[in-house]
């Protein structure tokens, strides 16, 4: 579905991202780990249109479409979430995802927007009424927020930035859940960044880890959680992500 | 119900052009009409309402529409910027108004409009430009020892209508004299930087400069003229800022000395030897009023008189017999009463006489008898210097060796 | 074509360098209110206007000398700037920048009118003349170069001063994130008066030396306002060097376009040079590309 | 009754010149439809965010282009307006695509239009022997047909024009806000790149509403200009015309339909009220009282006059 | 060290804290735990002074804090590093540490404490001359404690330093934690790493719905079965 070559990000002298090469099959979730800078947002807005790539190639369902506007990426079925959740205060919440309905499926049909608003609204557990404002929401609500927009432009690959970051555990278990029922039930692709391993080893199908802007492992969450390297950079003596790993395995 | 004539009276009080003379324009005008507001004409009681056009046409349009359809005015008076007047007057003639204007020279406000209610006993635009190059024409020889097709003249103005106008005169001028034009250009009066105009200047080398501004452009032209070492025979300049010398002395310092002007003459300066007795008095008492409004101040300025000298026309001339021969203050009247108007030379505090062009020539309601002079500052004080008829003394020409701008 | 190659190119040139002392002067203060700390004062030439006018009744209507009523001039427009911001940005720091810009519109309005209703219409001048230094057949004013100079003297100290000293990176920071500045033990009401006042002082340096080329008049303001302002962008906004040599960039198309057209084709020139580098470079002249 | 709320109001103004024919009066009410109408062009990209002071320029090209077409062609002003306002559209083309494309946003993009408003009168100004320079321009009187050439005498005929024009104007300040691309603006406003994330087309939406509000101001310049029968580079173009539409939308409210409208009606009033009031008795003065009461509106009533008191009434509903 | 009785703040007619009392003793390391919007933050901006309380006092080392200006609360030895980090995104790291060192206190000791700061996160040094906006999440997340242990703070508050971070990072934060301890630093930090911030700390509370639920010696409360089940996911 997603095929990815030779990806390079250059700021400046600095390379963010360094001949990255991978796949996303049909129906996968795929977790992307690295330490903190290691290129994994810088990944994810190539991928997106928000940066264009220094080199190599982007395809999408079999068509190139690095370089292309974020608007056009986006109506052909990449639906993204950032980090740090954007939301437009100036609308209600409806209309955020009305907006991403709209505009994102490409089709601009007032009609189709609001349902699929509704839709993806009632997907994340958020109130589908029209007058909710913005701003009573706290941070769990906003990542919400954040993934039905994500949702509401109709992808078929869902990139998810940090979706768990700043909630507590019973939340983080909650939005673990709901990544997974967008794929079984909704059949999207799923490439999740995630820091909190104890969670995304749980959910994932395959894991790709970055170091410094290059891939430095990938397989399953079992393995990867076993390869030296990826402990000696990233996951430490995570004791979470080991027992994952471990229960995983035994799956 | 009380008989009275209700008077429009509209000038800068605010903006740029307020310190370019219009304000004293007012003062004059002002003056006048105070002092007929003690009295009455033929048992009209005369009143006049103030407006200020703040520098803008735009505005002075609105306060001209105001003044008619709001305040009632039987007529309108005054305006100083010929930017001002073509509108206005456009205006004014649509809505079937009379207008009397004192000051605004500039020709396109008249000519070829074939308007029947506007009236102007100022001398036009163009007389300004064609008497400055008259007057350097007749002593080319004399004074610079070349014919006129060999002089280099160079005619730069301030781009509004005035400006413009009187360049257009210049040009008309400069070609009857024969003239070699290395030079002629516009720019707007609010730049805020000329010097590239007077590297230009410098690289066309005129003997005589003449020169259309207001006042802050006309500093900043020659203090940026003295600081590039600009050099020249002669400045003439035409009214507006040139007519401030008070200003233009505090700007410029001696530099000023021996420009020449070129404006209605200063009823202070005109030749009362030759004027109508019942004027001098006039005079003295505009004088006085003047000094009472503008304490200290050392030579009284041409736009005060003019101002003056021309609405008293229009109070003496047109209104006792707009009321007497033809009943009344309606435009109408008025107009007829214009039309009848014929004052000889020295009929006016400003020298000139008084006779309108007629309907259908192209410069109707224009005074036929109207001219300026040139006067020339000499050591603070202003001369007249042509025409002859009214010359006072003989001009310093061309710039004595040694001053700032002097090309010896 | 032969004649436009002459000494008065090389002197159009010249002069250009010299107006651009004169707004580089002018863009300095600017740099540091709009391009520093984020604050819009679209009057800030009219608080030229004001230091103008106080030099104008230091030196003429209190005889002062020049270099003693420069001094007190700075000080006044220091204050003008620091009330500025006291009465008027203050109360609109949490506001939209767009407010700041409308309200400092209106200050505009008000000193404007002020200065119509203190000092009336007339044009004033500080009558003083400055020598002219002569070099072959080109003269320049010693109060052009004087203004050069100081604009030079004042930049650099201030890139310094920006660089080097707390107080620089502190005002640097406030219009990045004004909440936090407390944690950092930063008074950020200081701050800002300070800074004002510094962007006031800077713009009273401008009147000092602008009294010296230009009549003083309530709208004199408005000839080099929105100039100022576009050098302050084309510099790259909070960049001083940039500035500084954006201000020449400026001075040199309006000053030869003036030579080769009407004057105002110079300026024609200068806005469109400036729109054609806002896509360019929209960081500014000096901007490193990333 | 919310219903036809608009429609009587329509019905009364329409109805007012019948009435009440005090022609000065008139007059004003003629220009304040003129001007609401540039301050509503003014506000449908204010409102966004995209604060341009570059619609001096636009409205300076509706009026002289139309003017300079008839003056020079002969053109009647029926084909010559069409004509101004595409070239006020092709001029905000050439100027916003660059400015949207490379994310020239906030003050940067205030700055850059404040250079186009200043190209466009200093352009005026420099071809002065065409415009007429900084002395203004008047259009010629028509000897023959007064409808072909957009001149009318009376002053009825005028306000019924601006009144219609002032309402087709508002019709599409409402048509924009009941759009989804009324969305898209306000989150482009909010965030460029979440709303591109969004699948927003961000050039495309304001270079949209860029072309609308150019149209609308360059048709109010040529209104203007066929009104007062003269136009000078001050009066409609250049920055302090840009100004000018900033404060008053401002001042009546920027979120609101009628904001301008307001905004018009208030700053128009306030000055000929203070001008008159005050008028050659106090000289300047009616400008520091104007400035003065910017200053304080902008400080205490940010969201302008019509907004605040409609904040006002529905905490008063809500208590 | 640090003592707060009954503080009552809020946002506008919001009130987020009721009645909060606790106190921090010198060397301790403290945690505040509960779950989103509880009123984690509104405390420590309360400390710190970046908003006011409506009721209650606040000491430091015996001082009145409330009656201490806002900027010159940090020249009572409270260094706050606030949530989500907040740098100054246009200034280089080295220029967002010179901040931390503002105070004319902290100021004579500033490449002391740079070299201090530097030692602890050799990265920064790297990266001293790149615009702070510009670094990752963690990254940034090193400079906002770098920032505020330049004023050699007695206090630091914390306000959920790991978010974000990539498990290594994370734990490398929680080992900081206690290397700044050590060095004899008093530490109050906010965390939902719940499991993680209780092997760190001495002691914690438990704030709920903008009150203080439940406190006591961290082992307490892992063990405490209501805490359990309710952060921990047990
Ligand atoms: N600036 C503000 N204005 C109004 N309400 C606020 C503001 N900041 C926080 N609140 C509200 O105060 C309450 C407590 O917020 P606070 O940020 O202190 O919670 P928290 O415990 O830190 O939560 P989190 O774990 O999500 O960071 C929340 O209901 C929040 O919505
Ligand atoms: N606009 C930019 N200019 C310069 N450098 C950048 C820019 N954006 C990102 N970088 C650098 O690129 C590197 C990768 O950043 P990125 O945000 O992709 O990391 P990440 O893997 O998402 O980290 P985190 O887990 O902390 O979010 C970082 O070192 C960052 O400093
Ligand atoms: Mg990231
Ligand atoms: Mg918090």
């Amino acid at each position: 579905m997603l095929e990815v070559e030779g990806l390079v990000k250059r700021f400046g002298g600095f390379t963010a991202v360094n001949q990255v090469s991978f796949k996303v099959d049909r129906g996968e979730i795929l977790g992307l780990i690295g330490p903190n800078g290691s290129g994994k947002s810088t990944i994810f807005n190539m991928l997106s249109g928000t940066f264009q790539p220094s080199a190599g190639s982007i395809k999408f369902a079999g068509a190139e479409i690095s370089g292309l506007a974020p608007h056009r990426i986006i109506n052909r079925g990449i639906g993204r979430t950032f980090q740090i959740p954007r939301p437009f205060h100036r609308l209600t919440m409806f209309e955020n995802v009305a907006l991403a309905g709209y505009f994102g499926q490409g089709k601009h049909s007032r009609v189709k927007a609001e349902e699929a608003a509704e839709r993806a609204l009632g997907m994340v557990g958020l109130p589908t009424d029209r007058t909710a404002a913005v701003d009573g929401l706290g941070a769990a609500g906003l990542k919400k927020l954040e993934l039905a927009k994500a949702l509401a432009t109709g992808p078929k690959l869902l990139l998810a930035d940090e979706s768990l970051g700043g909630l507590d555990e019973t939340e983080m278990d909650q939005a673990a859940d709901m990544l997974r029922k967008i794929r079984d039930e909704l059949g999207i692709t799923i490439i999740w960044v995630e820091h909190i391993m104890g969670v995304l080893m749980r959910v994932v199908d395959r894991v790709m880890v970055l170091d410094h802007g290059e891939k430095i492992s990938e397989g399953l969450p079992s393995e990867v959680s076993n390869d030296p390297r990826v402990i000696e950079v990233y996951l430490g003596t995570d004791a979470d992500a080991t027992q994952a790993a471990a229960a995983e395995a035994r799956r | 119900q009380e008989k009275k004539i209700k008077i429009g009276v509209i000038y800068d009080l605010t903006g740029p052009l307020a310190g370019g003379g219009s304000e004293l324009q007012y003062t004059g005008a002002k003056i006048m009409l105070d002092s007929y507001a003690k009295k009455e004409v033929e048992g009209y009681k005369i009143e006049a309402v103030y407006a200020d056009a703040q520098s803008k046409p735009d505005v002075a349009i609105n306060e001209a529409v105001r003044l008619i359809e709001q305040e009632k005015v039987d007529m309108l008076l005054g305006f100083f910027s010929s930017a001002q007047c073509v509108p206005v007057a456009a205006r004014v003639e649509q809505l079937k108004k009379f207008m009397w204007i004192t000051t605004c020279i500039s020709s396109a406000v008249l000519e070829n409009k074939n308007f029947k209610y506007i009236f102007r006993p100022q001398a036009s635009g163009d007389q300004f430009g064609m008497i400055a190059m008259d007057f350097i024409e007749k002593n080319s020889k004399a004074k610079f020892g070349k014919e006129p097709k060999d002089l280099r003249v160079a005619i730069i103005h301030e781009d509004g209508a005035y400006g413009v106008d009187v360049a257009k005169g210049n040009v008309a001028g400069a070609k009857k004299a024969g003239f070699n034009v290395v030079m002629k250009e516009g720019y707007s009066a609010t730049a805020p930087d000329l010097s590239a105009l007077v590297t230009k200047l410098k690289r066309a080398r005129p003997d005589v400069i003449f020169h259309t501004g207001y006042n802050p452009d006309i500093t900043l032209l020659l203090r940026q003229a003295r600081e590039q070492g600009l050099k020249f025979g002669a400045l003439v300049g035409h009214g507006a800022g040139y007519g401030v010398y008070e200003k233009l002395k505090e700007g410029l310092g001696g530099d000023v000395n021996h420009f020449f002007n070129v404006d209605p003459i200063s009823i202070w300066l005109a030749n009362q030897k030759t004027m109508d007795p019942k004027l001098p008095p006039v005079i003295k008492m505009v004088g006085e009023e003047f000094d009472k409004a503008k304490p200290g101040i050392a030579i009284r300025s041409a736009h005060v008189g003019m101002a003056a000298s021309n609405t008293y026309v229009f109070l003496t001339e047109v209104l006792p017999r707009a009321i007497k021969k033809y009943g009344g203050v309606d435009p109408e009247a008025l107009r007829k009463a214009s039309m009848e108007v014929d004052l000889p030379e020295g009929g006016t505090m400003l020298g000139f006489g008084v006779k309108f062009h007629g309907e259908g020539t192209p410069m109707a309601g224009q005074n036929e008898r109207s001219f300026p002079v040139v006067i020339q500052y000499v050591d603070d004080k202003s001369y007249v210097v042509w025409p002859k008829s009214q010359a006072q003394r003989e001009a310093v020409l061309p710039l004595p060796a040694g001053t700032t701008y002097s090309d010896k | 074509m032969t004649d436009i190659f002459d000494i008065y190119l090389l002197e159009a040139m010249v002069n250009g360098i010299l107006l651009g002392g004169v707004l580089a002067l002018l863009a300095l203060g600017l740099n540091l209110i709009f391009g520093v700390i984020d604050v819009t004062w679209i009057c800030y030439a009219e608080l030229v206007m004001i230091g103008m006018y106080g030099m104008y009744y230091l030196v003429q209507v209190f005889g002062l000398p020049y270099y003693v009523a420069a001094p007190f001039t700075i000080l006044l427009v220091a204050g003008l700037g620091a009330l500025l911001h006291w009465l008027v940005i203050a109360p609109l720091l949490s506001a939209p920048p767009i407010n700041q810009l409308l309200a400092t519109g209106g200050v505009l309005f008000v000193l404007q009118s002020f200065a119509t209703v203190a000092f009336g219409i007339d044009f004033r001048n500080l009558g003083i003349r400055m020598p002219v230094l002569k070099f072959a057949d080109m003269h320049f004013s010693y109060s052009r170069l004087l203004a050069f100079a100081a604009a030079l003297i004042g930049m650099l100290l201030v890139y310094f001063f920006m660089k080097r000293t707390y107080i620089g990176t502190a005002i640097r920071a406030i219009s990045q994130d004004r909440q936090i500045m407390a944690l950092m033990g930063v008074d950020t009401k200081r701050i800002y008066l300070n800074t004002s006042a510094l962007g006031g002082a800077l713009a009273g340096l401008a009147s000092c030396l602008l009294v010296l080329q230009y009549d003083i008049h309530p709208f004199v303001g408005l000839s080099f306002g929105p100039i100022t302002f576009l050098i302050c962008v084309l510099g790259g906004l909070g960049n001083f060097v940039g500035g500084f040599v954006a201000a020449f960039v400026f001075a040199e198309i309006i000053s030869l376009g003036g030579l080769f057209s009407d004057l105002e084709w110079g300026y024609v020139l200068a806005f469109a040079f400036f729109i054609v580098m806002m896509f360019i470079r929209p960081a500014g002249l000096l901007a490193r590309r990333s | 009754m919310r219903q036809s709320l608009p429609w009587i109001a329509g019905a009364a103004l329409i109805a007012l010149p019948f009435v009440y024919r005090e022609p000065y009066h008139l007059h004003i009410l003629i220009l304040i439809l003129i001007w609401s109408f540039a301050y509503t062009s003014w506000s449908m990209m204010g409102r966004f965010g995209l604060v341009s002071l570059g619609h001096g320029g636009f409205m300076g090209v509706g009026a002289y282009v139309t003017a300079l077409l008839w003056n020079h062609l002969g053109v009647s002003p029926w084909i010559g307006i069409p004509i101004a306002m595409l070239a006020a559209a092709v001029l905000a083309v050439i100027v916003a695509y660059p400015c949207f494309r490379f994310r020239i946003t906030g003050h940067y993009f205030v700055l850059v239009t404040l250079a186009l408003s200043g190209i466009v009168l200093q352009v005026i100004t420099a071809t002065r022997d065409y415009t007429g320079g900084s002395l203004g321009y008047t259009p010629d009187r028509t000897k023959g047909n007064h409808l072909w050439a957009l001149q009318f005498d009376d002053k009825l005929t005028w306000y019924l024009i601006a009144l219609g024009v002032w309402a087709v104007g508002l019709l599409i300040w409402n048509w924009v806000d009941r759009s989804m691309d009324r969305y898209a603006l306000e989150a482009i406003s909010e965030d460029e790149d979440a709303a591109a994330a969004a699948g927003v087309n961000v050039t495309w939406e304001k270079l949209k509403i860029t072309i609308i509000s150019a149209l609308m101001t360059s048709l109010s310049g040529a209104l203007y200009c066929q009104y007062q029968m003269f136009i000078s580079p001050d009066t409609v173009s250049g920055i302090s015309v840009s100004l000018q539409m900033v404060f008053a939308v401002i001042v009546g409210g920027l979120y609101v339909s009628l904001g301008p409208t307001v905004g018009a009606v208030i700053t128009i009033l306030l000055a000929e009220i203070l001008r008159i009031g005050f008028g050659t008795k106090a000289v300047g003065w009616d400008n520091l009282v104007y400035g003065v009461l910017l200053v304080v509106f902008i400080i205490f009533l940010p969201k302008g006059i019509l907004g605040s008191i409609i904040d006002r009434l529905k905490t008063l509903r809500k208590a | 060290m640090l003592e707060l009785k009954s503080v009552d703040a809020g946002y506008g007619t919001f009130q987020a804290l009721f009645g909060v009392s606790l106190d921090v003793k010198a060397g301790e390391a403290v945690g505040v735990i509960g779950p989103n919007g509880a009123g984690k933050t509104t405390l420590m901006r309360v400390i710190s002074g970046l908003i006011r309380p409506r009721a209650g006092t606040i000491t430091m080392e015996g001082a009145d804090v409330l009656k201490t200006p806002e900027h010159r609360i940090v020249s009572l030895g409270i260094a706050h590093v606030p949530e989500n980090r907040r740098l100054f995104p246009r200034l280089t790291v080295e220029d967002n540490l010179k901040m931390g060192a503002f105070m004319p206190e902290a100021r004579a000791h500033f490449a002391e404490r740079l070299d201090f700061v530097f030692d602890l996160f050799p990265r920064m040094k790297e990266r001293r001359h790149q615009m702070a906006g510009t670094m990752s999440g963690g990254e940034q997340q090193m400079c906002a404690i770098g920032r505020a242990l330049m004023s050699d703070p007695k206090l630091l508050l914390l306000d959920e330093p790991s978010a974000g971070l990539a498990p290594v990072v994370v734990q490398q934060v929680f080992e900081l934690v206690k290397r700044i301890r050590a060095g004899g630093l008093t530490v109050l930090i906010v965390e939902q790493n719940v499991q993680q911030v209780l092997k760190v700390v001495d002691r914690a509370y438990l704030l709920e719905a903008g009150s203080i639920r439940a406190s006591g010696k961290s082992s307490e409360m892992l063990a405490d079965d209501s805490i359990r089940q309710a952060y921990l996911g047990v």
